[in-house]
């Protein structure tokens, strides 16, 4: 009988149409994106770059393999030689395809030497493929584009630094604490 | 103009009507569909009841266009049965030709 | 008066017109429409007989119930059936000539019993007065009319039981 | 023959310069209401709806209308091509002749047919032709099971439509939607939706299902039937059939207005209650409840999920036909009575 009186009365009706009606009057989560945007977090993983050293001018890395072997996408192709006398390793050619990448950041974790950075940088959509094949060259640019206009003095990424691992794991730079000296 | 002004009378409607009943019977003989013969029987109907409504009007007697009004509402329903008739006929012989249906039973005494 | 005749002339043109057409068809489907047209525009020759509930009734009745029930039947036979495999039209012409003869006597017929001066009564079809003929005077032609259409719905629930029970089986 | 008052040119002018004038205003209408439509269901998903064309999305309807008209006009192989081209414009012509029987105000209404709800009835009946030669004619599987459906569905809703409206004509004698406004002013409660509240709910559902609206909207139900009877059509001709459902829409809130909750009249009791009421024009107050009920339109295609098929067809036959044979015999005993 209650169900019948509840049939009768459109009591199921009447709740999902207040529901609808109650969020009538919410105000709208959409963001007009290119018009506004949205605050990026400083984790924020976007464009690929590699930072220039500010003493050497070129790029920090070592050519270690661990980027590339952490990639779980592998889309880090590296080349590099090694000094014969001294054992220490050279960068040849850098390349990632950001096509392949699905933005993990393990690249950043796992480098020693803070070399690798995704930048807070997301508007590099392309029409053809080999504008987001980036090479050497194109990460340092990529570097150079995205710190001309970062406001603080001092670089420094979350990923390089990751609460939570032991200090035995980590490299000596890290335990000190990587960060890029921008201005003075 | 003295067309014009003849088609203003009852005219129009006597010969409607005609044509309808002459077309429902021409097709119910000519075209030989089972189908069709339903639909020719309702526009026979048609004809019919044009002129009980002519004649119901220029002779000033409502109960022409009240036999009307029944016509319509019967052969709503007569048309529904005969629909039904002929689906069923359709699936017992596979065929819709008139010419066909010369047997009362079921089956055909060779 | 003349503008009267006009339409009038105008429709009865359009009849004619229609008529020839369903002979000329021979596709069941376009022979469909050109009645459908033929009935609706019968609706117009009722409003001119000051039967305007008659005019929605016949447009409400056979155009929207009578003939969409034909043409939910017309789809449900193949194709081929819907053509006309032989027209005796196209092959005895002869055939037109005694329903000519009978239409030309119907036509004589009726010119013959209208009346040579009759007076036309500006009667106005009032629902009103309808209705009380119809409850009062003839009842029973009503009773019979409701048990006439119940027909109908007892024969569909008949077929499809048997069909229930044919399918069982 | 001069332009003299009463001259059969002077009156064809008029009857043209009016239907002009309700054609004009009822595409506007239309037209807006996809936007308001785009724009009330984005709000209730948490969206914004259109934004980009012009201010806050205004012209996004004549974005719309210029997308359709310069589509390419495809015509099916295997259609038959005639019916393909005549059938939404059948159906257009049906929805659009309806507009000229409503009274929009005491004084305004293009025929004054004294039989104005048999007239809706009839041209709705016709424009199921519409709907069965558009699946019919499109000669594909989808097209022709979708106009079926909707044809199916839209003759057995008629059904109670009509013998809800039956229960409104027994109560104001008279089939002409002027009288029917006139008689219910004079009514006991000013309104006919509250005595005869069973009639108001049952024609309300079978709105619905006339138009073709969620949750009854059958031919859009995408999974099983594609698009119904506009798989087919694209461009313009998709257009037609769009604006004949839009427009349907506001013929269908028009009669409840008129029909159930007093047309440009108000009811005394709201009147002594809001003596400032009275004030307002007679073409507001019906426009007020045409636009509510067209927000209910949009309203319940937010809320509420599709009926299946058969659960449509048995709501029709087994629930509402009752229900509105129940109402039509409620209010012959309150004629009886006198009220």
């Amino acid at each position: 009988m209650k169900k019948e009186i509840k049939y009768l009365l459109f009591k199921d009706l009447i709740k999902g149409l207040s529901i609808t009606l109650k969020n009538f009057f919410k105000t709208p989560v959409t963001v007009q994106y290119p018009k506004e945007k949205v605050k990026l977090y400083p984790s924020f993983r976007g464009r690929h770059a590699l930072v220039r050293d500010p003493l050497t001018g070129d790029a920090k890395c070592v050519a270690c393999l661990k980027c590339q072997q952490v990639c779980p996408s592998r889309c880090i192709d590296i080349n590099y030689t090694t000094d014969l006398e001294t054992g220490a390793r050279k960068l040849i050619s850098y390349k990632i395809e950001a096509l392949r990448c699905i933005y993990c950041g393990y690249c950043e974790e796992v480098c020693p030497v803070g070399a690798i950075v995704l930048t807070e940088w997301f508007e590099y959509s392309s029409r053809n493929k080999e504008a987001l094949i980036f090479d050497k060259e194109a990460l340092l640019k990529n570097w150079d584009e995205f710190i001309h206009s970062y406001p603080e003095k001092v670089y420094t990424n979350k990923y390089w630094n990751l609460k939570g691992i032991p200090e035995s794991n980590k490299s000596a730079l890290k335990r000190e604490g990587i960060y890029v000296k921008i201005k003075d | 103009m003295e067309v014009i002004s003849l088609f203003a009378k009852e005219y129009p409607f006597y010969i409607t009507s005609a044509v309808l009943i002459f077309l429902g019977i021409a097709l119910l003989l000519l075209k030989r569909n089972l189908l069709m013969a339903v639909l020719a029987l309702e526009i026979a109907f048609n004809g019919i009841n044009l002129l009980f409504a002519t004649a119901s009007h220029y002779l000033g007697d409502p109960k022409g266009k009240m036999v009307v009004l029944l016509v319509l509402a019967i052969s709503a329903g007569s048309f529904a049965i005969g629909l039904i008739l002929v689906v069923n006929y359709y699936r017992a012989k596979q065929s819709l030709s008139l010419e066909e249906l010369r047997l009362l039973g079921e089956k055909e005494n060779e | 008066m003349v503008e009267r005749g006009l339409l009038l002339f105008v429709l009865t043109f359009f009849v004619l017109f229609l008529f020839f057409l369903t002979f000329i068809f021979r596709q069941i489907l376009y022979q469909f429409l050109t009645i459908l047209l033929i009935m609706v525009l019968l609706g117009i020759y009722y409003l001119f007989l000051n039967a305007e509930f008659i005019a929605a009734i016949q447009v409400i009745v056979y155009a929207g119930a009578i003939l969409i029930m034909f043409l939910f039947t017309i789809f449900l036979f193949p194709e081929e059936e819907l053509k006309y495999s032989r027209d005796i039209l196209k092959t005895h012409y002869s055939s037109f000539l005694p329903l000519g003869f009978f239409l030309a006597l119907f036509l004589f017929s009726l010119f013959k019993a209208i009346p040579k001066s009759y007076k036309e009564q500006n009667f106005y079809f009032d629902l009103k007065i309808l209705s009380k003929i119809l409850f009062n005077d003839y009842w029973i032609t009503i009773y019979i009319l409701a048990f006439l259409l119940s027909l109908p719905m007892i024969a569909l629930y008949i077929f499809f039981k048997r069909e229930e029970r044919s399918g069982s089986n | 023959m001069g332009l003299s008052n009463n001259s059969l040119l002077f009156y064809l002018f008029i009857t043209f310069a009016e239907i002009m004038v309700v054609l004009g205003i009822i595409l506007l209408h239309a037209a807006y209401t996809v936007y308001i439509e785009r724009k009330v269901i984005g709000r209730m998903q948490a969206r914004l709806g259109p934004m980009e064309v012009g201010p806050y999305g205004l012209l996004q309807p004549l974005a719309d209308l210029i997308k359709l008209l310069f589509k390419e006009d495809i015509l099916p192989r295997d259609s038959h091509k005639t019916l393909f081209q005549i059938a939404p414009l059948v159906l257009l012509a049906c929805a659009i002749a309806n507009l000229s029987v409503i009274p929009f105000n005491p004084s305004f209404l293009i025929a004054d047919v004294n039989l104005g709800v048999l007239v809706v009835l009839a041209l709705a009946s016709l424009g199921v032709y519409g709907i069965i030669l558009a699946g019919y004619s499109s000669g594909s599987k989808y097209s022709l099971l979708g106009g079926l459906r909707s044809a199916a569905q839209v003759l057995s809703y008629e059904i109670p439509l009509g013998l809800s409206l039956a229960g409104v004509i027994l109560a104001a004698e008279s089939f002409s939607l002027k009288d029917i406004v006139e008689a219910q002013a004079q009514s006991l409660l000013g309104v006919y939706a509250l005595p005869q509240f069973l009639g108001f709910i049952v024609f309300l559902i079978c709105a619905f299902a006339e138009t073709n609206r969620a949750p009854f909207d059958l031919p859009e139900a995408e999974s099983e039937l594609v698009a119904g009877y506009i798989t087919e059509y694209s461009g313009f001709r998709m257009g037609l059939f769009f604006l004949a459902e839009y427009i349907s829409m506001y013929i269908m809130s028009l009669l409840i207005a008129l029909c159930y909750l007093g047309g440009w009249s108000l009811p005394w009791w709201l009147i002594a209650l809001f003596p400032f009421l009275q004030a307002l024009p007679p073409t507001l107050v019906l426009a007020l409840k045409v636009y509510f009920f067209i927000f209910l339109f949009i309203w319940v295609r937010a809320t509420f999920p599709r009926y299946r098929f058969d659960q449509l067809m048995s709501m029709s036959w087994k629930i509402l036909l009752p229900l509105s044979l129940i109402n039509f015999m409620w209010v012959a005993i309150l004629k009886r009575g006198g009220l």
